[in-house]
């Protein structure tokens, strides 16, 4: 998008840069605020023009918003034109609907500037940048409502595919891989459960694989299982953290 | 400082969002609420006396402890926390008449817009302060959009009344029919 | 406090990993490595003397504000270190294919959501939404999953009746696929 220089009636042109706009009625508030034009009386057909004017710039896509307000404007434009009945009381003013629309959407910008000025404000105090990890409790608590499963259902049945065939396929036990995740795992943390150390697959082949990593492991003393009570969970450490604690 | 308000000042520095008056009394289960309040107002003082980088505020209905604003461009200079992105004009406005219209629907929002708001009302989602809090009777049944308390984080607010009031808008002149002037927050 | 180490607090509380030397450094392009130790014994001094729920230690090659580890049994006991999470739109996807089709197998999710949902059944059943409820006749005698009355606690009904049926849903418009078909609840 490029720049429109926009002839006005009687003072020198100025420049409309479409990129600074939200939409139509941003850039319409814009002429008219620009102009000094009273809200409450727009010369219709001179606004019409110049915002036919300011929106020649704008690419296909993008268009679809402006040109439905521009058809807007050119129909008001006719209305205006036609002979206005005898009686003046009841004669609607066919700019009515346009004007609430405007100042609507205005108050909705000065809104948008205070949220803005509020949130930038307090953009400027950080918040606590790291929590600690809960220490062995329960996983966090979810937070789920009707709403969002209804979405999901509706979102999913959008991209379901075709039917599809279930497929097994045969494994073999794969403890060499078992053993490098599991110690990859205690890279980054301290203590693994039973649970992560099987992993995110858990056919019997995975969980077979990741018990004899594990018995292996602690066979070379390069890791330590521990129980804390009797039927409690499994902790899984490092060894070398052991040793340090 | 006394055990109660070392015990507070540890648990607003474990938690990642501000804790609410629910929270903090599950941690002074036998501590009155006036004893949770005036321990609060007592770490409040404490940072504000003692000339701390930190500061205690009230943010949607919980406490937190946040970093105090003037030092805020030191600490982005030196590249130790970022900033958090703005938001966009377009996201503005769409978040401006959610906040008073709520509940609200799309076709709704892009009415006072004049735009379509199909991409602007996603991030807003993802970003956590817009959300979908039911469904319209009517034809289609729309989803209704409302905000999030992550939005009263965002503005450090406690609740939206401290949204300008509609009265309080310089834009004075009100529009002719009833219908279209918004509602309060 | 004076201003530097005033400075050194708010870094040291807004960064979310210890600081090094380095970085404590670009927060003070003026001061000397001598002035930088000492503000930061200061602000650990501070902390200690004034009985502060914190303390500044060294981690690694870093320093950091944590909360003191006396208290964090009683923090982590009140529960208020993590805030409920949203649901991520995988596990939403695979809860409402749950809801509508219990009892189901794995394979059955997957046929209909088209991935592997081997890691989100999982986390689904650790946030005890779901559970295994039996097993299917045939081959391999898979496992069944369905949802549990936390769930219902969750979404804020009675009975999974109460879930609106899915002709009321805009995509009951669409004509049902074979396998795809959601049933009801």
């Amino acid at each position: 998008m490029t720049a429109t220089s926009i002839t006005t009636t009687n003072e020198t042109p100025f420049v409309v840069r479409l990129e600074a706009f939200s939409g139509p009625l941003d850039l319409l508030l814009h002429l008219i605020r620009e102009q000094e034009i009273d809200i409450a009386d727009i010369p219709i057909a001179r606004i019409a023009d110049q915002f036919l004017e300011a929106i020649q710039v704008l690419e296909l896509n993008e268009a679809a918003d402006y040109l439905e307000m521009a058809a807007q404007l050119l129909r008001i434009k006719i209305q205006m034109l036609l002979p206005q009945p005898f009686d003046d009381e009841a004669w609607e003013d066919p700019r009515a609907e346009l004007v609430r629309r405007l100042l609507e959407y205005e108050q909705i910008r000065e809104v948008a500037d205070w949220l803005s000025q509020q949130a930038s404000e307090h953009s400027g105090r950080f918040t606590r940048g790291w929590v600690p990890e809960p220490p062995q409790l329960p996983p966090r608590p979810i937070a789920v409502s009707v709403e969002e499963l209804l979405v999901a259902v509706e979102q999913m049945v959008e991209a379901m595919p075709e039917p599809m065939l279930h497929r097994v396929v045969p494994r073999p036990l794969d403890v060499e891989g078992a053993t490098q995740r599991i110690l990859g795992l205690l890279e980054t943390r301290e203590e693994l459960s039973l649970l992560d150390a099987i992993g995110e697959a858990r056919g019997i082949v995975d969980v077979l694989s990741a018990l004899l990593a594990l018995l292996e492991l602690a066979r070379l003393g390069r890791i330590r299982i521990a129980q804390r009570k009797a039927f409690g969970s499994l902790r899984i450490k490092r060894e070398r953290d052991l040793a340090t604690a | 400082m006394n055990a109660i308000s070392q015990l507070l000042e540890a648990a607003l520095f474990s938690a990642d969002h501000p804790l609410t008056v629910d929270e903090l009394r599950r941690l002074l289960p036998e501590g009155s609420d006036e004893e949770l309040q005036a321990r609060l107002e007592e770490l409040r003082e404490h940072y504000e006396v003692g000339g701390h980088g930190v500061e205690l505020i009230e943010v949607g209905d919980g406490y937190q402890v946040v970093s105090r604003r003037h030092l805020a461009e030191a600490i982005a200079e030196a590249r130790i926390v970022a900033r958090p992105r703005k938001l966009s004009r377009a996201a503005l406005e769409t978040l401006a008449v959610i906040a008073y219209r709520q509940p609200v629907s799309r076709a709704q929002i892009e009415d006072i817009r004049g735009v379509s708001v199909e991409g602007v009302l996603r991030s807003l989602q993802e970003r956590g302060v817009v959300e979908v809090v039911g469904r319209a009777d009517g034809l289609g049944r729309p989803l209704l959009y409302g905000t999030t308390p992550a939005l009263l984080e965002l503005l450090g607010v406690r609740t939206l009344e401290e949204l300008p009031r509609l009265e309080e808008l310089s834009v004075a002149l009100r529009p002719p029919t009833e219908a279209g002037e918004l509602g309060e927050p």
